[in-house]
């Protein structure tokens, strides 16, 4: 019995570090986030050559074969770097495939997922931030029509996994017929949204168990509350970094000490969230019982953090930090969406509430 | 204590309205500035704008009148009438020049800032010295009969459309920080000066970079004496401080995020149902109302001669503080909203969210803006609350 | 028009600033604490001498005709001083018998009252924080049977005005048959609470209109708030004084920044209650539109600043303030008893919305 | 990453359940506190309790395990058998001693500390040194084969209680001020030490003033040399940190919490339906599971040789923060009740609500105790953050 990652996550974590430090550099982010980017075809490419985009699936599908926890590791190093690539959406979306009992459908759709050559995302909500599976209202026939939104990377993708009626799942291919994706004005650029629109479109329902929806819906939110603590302690760190270099007043303002309890409050808020996290993630693994309450709780608290540690920090580099050539806002608008995609603070609060057993 | 409106009050908003229909909104057609330059014009002979101005500078020199100013706001807001001209120049150059400005610049700058026809940038940050000005760089030299100026300024607002500029720049490289500083006017409009507009995270771009290459400038153009620049410029805060605006903003906020709260959802309800969210309003309007109140306290007591103790010194980081309770309330209460923001277009969006979305990412920026609110904590431990320095 | 003071309420203020500073210093309140005491006899005379115990009574009944601004004002000087007296609820009691539009029965009890011979109480609370008029069940009919909860100094009263079912009031003499006091181990012993037990009590109905106990009531919320603000300003200035003789690692603790900064803090929450309960008054008197509005407003605002203003002064004050030997606790414990009593800030938060036009 | 309870553990938790039956509750009649230290004799024999410490000094000397030391933690509380004493003897002292003690030091001291038999204080602060330890003022003369101890100290908890104290004090006046403290054991049972206990504002009284008349210490009753006591104290305070007890208090208290939220109404109801104190309380319980995943990390990387990082340094602060939280929410449930307490009782009230308006009085004493949380940021921006000095 342990809290502890093994080595081969210790080492998966430091390889995707790598590479996002390589090209994920401010420049890189800088010059997607103006250029209005959907894809970084390149790193795309990168990340799934390290096996990233099958983090999740069967190795019998080409993929690793890992866990929630495994993703969430990943998630966190994507949250670090802001990386603007679509894999939140790609990994809840082999996710859900992945829990089809029909092994022709899933050696359909998952090798091709596994490797990269498609992507897939996620379609959950609707109007009215209707995000959990047994609100959602779409009606699933054998063709759909009608809208779903907020699916992240929608312009990249290949796929989607979409949400019905019931909590039950369909795949759609977005290529198809009937489908028109209305790019979002997203506040977050590295990951562009777009909400899904239907008419009369073929779809292809998910053989998969009653609560595979509900499975995949607290993964998304254990891989969320990762990618919210892998940014919450990039801000800390960049406004240490920053109260480390920038002087005022003849000295270095980290020897304030105002400005040193400032910093030293939001340190404690952010590093527990590390447990918090991981905690959420190997409950979807392995502690079913506790799985939902785990899920809603780690997205609720983390995305807290991460909202007050973005503000806090952009605040704490004085004016350069609202200028849109300077970083800390790319954080902040990450921070935004991670707050709100899936459902915000005030909803799954709620919703670990009603999971606590009270 | 009395805050009622007398029946001389009923006449005065009568008169106002009368004026208004009057004079407001103007017939079409014609050049709408030129219109609202009349129209402001028209309005402060009759003692409703600039009312605590000398005529001859261009004001309307009315007695200190809680409930006229606060008629003359209401009747010109229902109508959506102009008031004042809402600038720095305005703002804060218009009481330093009253109180530290020769006679030729009161007559020469005061009555076309106050039409308008002067818009004016402030030059006091730095880079590299945000909240420090004592450190800044920007230096002028006496040439002749000129000021030369180099160096460069940042997030002035909105310079790229002022006329003039206010700056703070260093006269005596030899003298001890605070005591090398001079206040000069100056001309944008010359080729010793570049302006870049900073883009900011909102999207918005209403700050700028000022660049001075041996810019120049009159050498009476200086306001106080050479090396009075940092005592000129508090004149200027302290004017800054005083206003009401503070209040005005917040109250405007405030019922905006009411009307926010009966359009958004909260708990499967509208949000204003809520007693979460209802509670959560009446905090705020529990800050907004102290302020409100304790304003009208310092206003009477300034006009009646009284020392209002310390609430002026706390105004700027209490409205920043309220601004910052308003921003999270509203960044809940939008929602999914709260993942959207059109950064390219300036229009309020259909959604209603983006006013508070945009708050959310810059009331941080009122923190910020007009000194940082750890330094306005430091004046407050030392100056009001008499601690020992550190 | 003008939001000042008048030289009278001035005067006021500081008549009553130099009898408290002079009869409620540290050593008296700590004698009056330590020996339980119910009423100090000889400050209360001093009092009642300069006209406090009638200063809402008409001067046709022997008092000062003020309004409840005036005792507003008054009540910031006892929250101050933190002053063992029972004015708070013989004012409320004057102000509702002072509502009566029976001549008879105004002259019947408030002479006593205004100048001091008889002191009263008031007795609004039924258990489940059933503080305001439209909450009370009291049946009243001729005579009184039940409870009603926390009538500040019940002990050294000599008659309660009581709340009763649809709003109305009666007054109660507490030497009466049937009436049962039962001291409260309250937590503030500068006011100490009783409830009180009728058993067939006789009673005398107040001729009042139908809306005098909500004025009643409400008048009590604006002193109440005068109290907090008296006290929070109170805890803000000696919190100043320790941080400015108080030396730690060689220095005078008030110039350490974090410390300035949390007194900064403090002072901007506190000082601008004043306006605040001011307004809360002043609308009872002159502006009946927003009166209810104002009062639950000001009640909930100032008494939570005066919880986090005593809360962190004892918090600054390190060891020293959580002895029973130091200061600190007296205006703590007033805070927790200005914080409930009439009813707690997420009570009057709610009241404030409901009246506020949304 | 393996926080399940596989077969192995069930067949734990039977032994633990068996050994239970058998030893707990003991038959009456005996003398209660001979019990209850043979009772722990035998479990410290079975390696239930202090695990940490090696045997030859009373421990189990088990390897760690966070699942075990879980299960046996709920059996113990489930039929109340004591755990191990709660005495800062045990908290601090035993792994002091282990550290930096002698032998004979350790094998006079730890068992008996452990049994319960010798019950400490701690002799750190004093007037005017609360949380500036430093500057500390009694001091200890070496004359002939004693210390001579003259001086006070304050906030002693229970020292009215205690055979022995562990205490610093200043034997070199000349030193530097960090460098003149020694760290001495000390009878606290003699002619020259009088002790008062403090009344606190709870009404409660645990913690004690100390005086030294030329109270006396045998020369050999030090841990460490002679002016090593300052860095002797700070392994005390290392060991003090790392217990597992801040989120077993937070635990504890939440599980009262959410009780006293069914009983408590809120907004007409009970207060536990209330979406607003549903959220409430899972905002709380967000903070306790992240205190008990971040231990629960520490703990393994501890184990296995691995350095945790920064959340040692902090689990003091957020542990405070935790108790705050719960305070102020415990408040509000509370409604009325808070205007109550009855200080002359020890007992839980009947109503309840006693707890919490304790709490609520004294959660700002946890900021205070064993380090100001001011001076833990200071700690934290240093140590941790690496932040230049001041």
């Amino acid at each position: 019995m342990n809290f502890l990652l093994s080595e081969e996550q210790k080492a998966m974590q430091e390889a995707l570090a790598r590479v996002l430090a390589d090209r994920c550099d401010s420049r890189s982010l800088h010059a997607f986030i103006d250029a209005k980017g959907d894809l970084d075809t390149e790193l795309w490419r990168l990340l799934a050559d390290q096996g990233m985009a099958g983090i999740g699936v069967a190795e019998a599908h080409g993929g690793l074969g890992l866990g929630v926890v495994d993703l969430a590791l990943a998630s966190e190093m994507l949250g670090r770097a802001a990386a603007p690539v679509p894999l939140h959406g790609h990994w809840l979306a082999a996710h859900a495939i992945g829990q089809s009992t029909d092994a022709a459908q899933k050696a359909r759709w998952l090798p091709d997922l596994a490797s990269g050559r498609k992507i897939a995302t996620i379609a959950f909500a609707e109007d009215g931030a209707r995000w959990t599976p047994d609100a959602w209202t779409l009606e699933g026939g054998k063709s759909l029509s009608g809208v779903k939104r907020f699916a992240p990377c929608a312009a990249s993708a290949d796929i989607a996994v979409v949400g019905l009626k019931g909590g039950e799942l369909a795949v759609v291919d977005l290529h198809g017929e009937g489908v028109r994706i209305e790019a979002l004005a997203g506040i977050d650029r590295t990951r562009p949204m777009g909400d899904l629109h239907f008419d009369n479109v073929a779809c292809e329902r998910l053989a998969a168990p009653a609560d595979a929806a509900e499975k995949t819906f607290n993964a998304g939110l254990a891989i969320i509350a990762a990618d919210a603590f892998g940014g919450a302690s990039r801000c800390l760190d960049m406004a240490v970094e920053y109260a480390k270099v920038r002087e005022q007043f003849g000295r270095k303002i980290g020897g304030f000490q105002a400005l040193r309890h400032q910093l030293a409050n939001l340190a404690n808020e952010v590093e527990p969230c590390r447990g918090m996290y991981w905690f959420g993630a190997y409950a979807q693994d392995s502690d079913p019982a506790q799985a939902t309450h785990a899920a809603s709780l780690a997205k609720a608290h983390v995305g807290q953090r991460y909202l007050e540690a973005a503000r806090s920090a952009l605040e704490y580099h004085g004016g350069i930090g609202f200028t849109w050539e300077y970083d800390s806002h790319i954080w902040l608008k990450r921070a935004m969406l991670d707050q709100s995609w899936l459902g915000n603070a005030d909803a799954h609060y709620l919703r670990a509430a009603d999971h606590a057993g009270w | 204590m009395d805050l009622s409106y007398g029946p001389q009050y009923g006449a005065y908003r009568a008169e106002v309205a009368a004026f208004l229909a009057a004079s407001w909104p103007p017939r079409d057609g014609a050049d709408r500035d030129a219109q609202i330059t009349e129209f402001r014009r028209l309005a402060t002979e009759r003692g409703y704008l600039y009312r605590g101005i000398p005529k001859q500078y261009g004001g309307s020199e009315q007695p200190a009148d809680l409930l006229r100013a606060r008629i003359i706001g209401e009747e010109f807001a229902r109508v959506h009438a102009p008031r004042e001209v809402i600038n720095v120049g305005v703002g804060n150059l218009v009481g330093t020049l009253l109180e530290c400005g020769t006679e030729w610049q009161k007559e020469m700058f005061i009555p076309k800032t106050l039409s308008g026809e002067y818009y004016w940038a402030q030059g006091y940050s730095e880079p590299g010295a945000g909240s420090d000005l004592a450190s800044l760089r920007t230096r002028a030299e006496r040439v002749g009969d000129k000021w030369v100026i180099n160096g460069q300024k940042i997030w002035s607002s909105f310079a790229y459309m002022a006329k003039y500029m206010f700056v703070l720049v260093r006269t005596d490289p030899q003298a001890p920080k605070h005591k090398g500083i001079s206040y000069l006017l100056l001309d944008l409009q010359q080729p010793g000066v570049k302006i870049r507009r900073i883009k900011q995270i909102t999207g918005q771009s209403e700050f700028c970079e000022v660049f001075f290459d041996n810019a120049e400038t009159p050498t009476d153009w200086i306001v106080g004496k050479p090396g009075e620049g940092w005592k000129v410029s508090t004149v200027t805060l302290k004017h800054e401080r005083s206003s009401g605006r503070g209040v005005d903003w917040a109250s405007a906020h405030f019922a905006w995020l009411v009307e926010f709260a009966k359009r958004a959802q909260y708990d499967g309800r509208p949000a204003i149902e809520s007693p979460e969210i209802r509670r959560q309003l009446a905090v705020i309007q529990g800050h907004v109302e102290s302020m409100r109140y304790s304003g009208y306290r310092q206003t009477s007591m300034e006009a009646a001669g009284e020392n209002p103790g310390i609430f002026r010194s706390l105004m700027k980081l209490y409205g920043s503080d309220i601004a910052q309770k308003m921003a999270l309330l509203g960044a809940r209460l939008a929602g999914d909203d709260l993942m959207l923001l059109d950064l390219d277009s300036t229009r309020e969006s259909r959604r209603g969210s983006d006013r508070w979305v945009q708050l959310f990412m810059s009331s941080m920026v009122l923190a910020i803006a007009g000194g940082a609110s750890n330094i306005q904590r430091n004046i407050i431990a030392e100056r009001s609350l008499g601690l020992p320095r550190e």
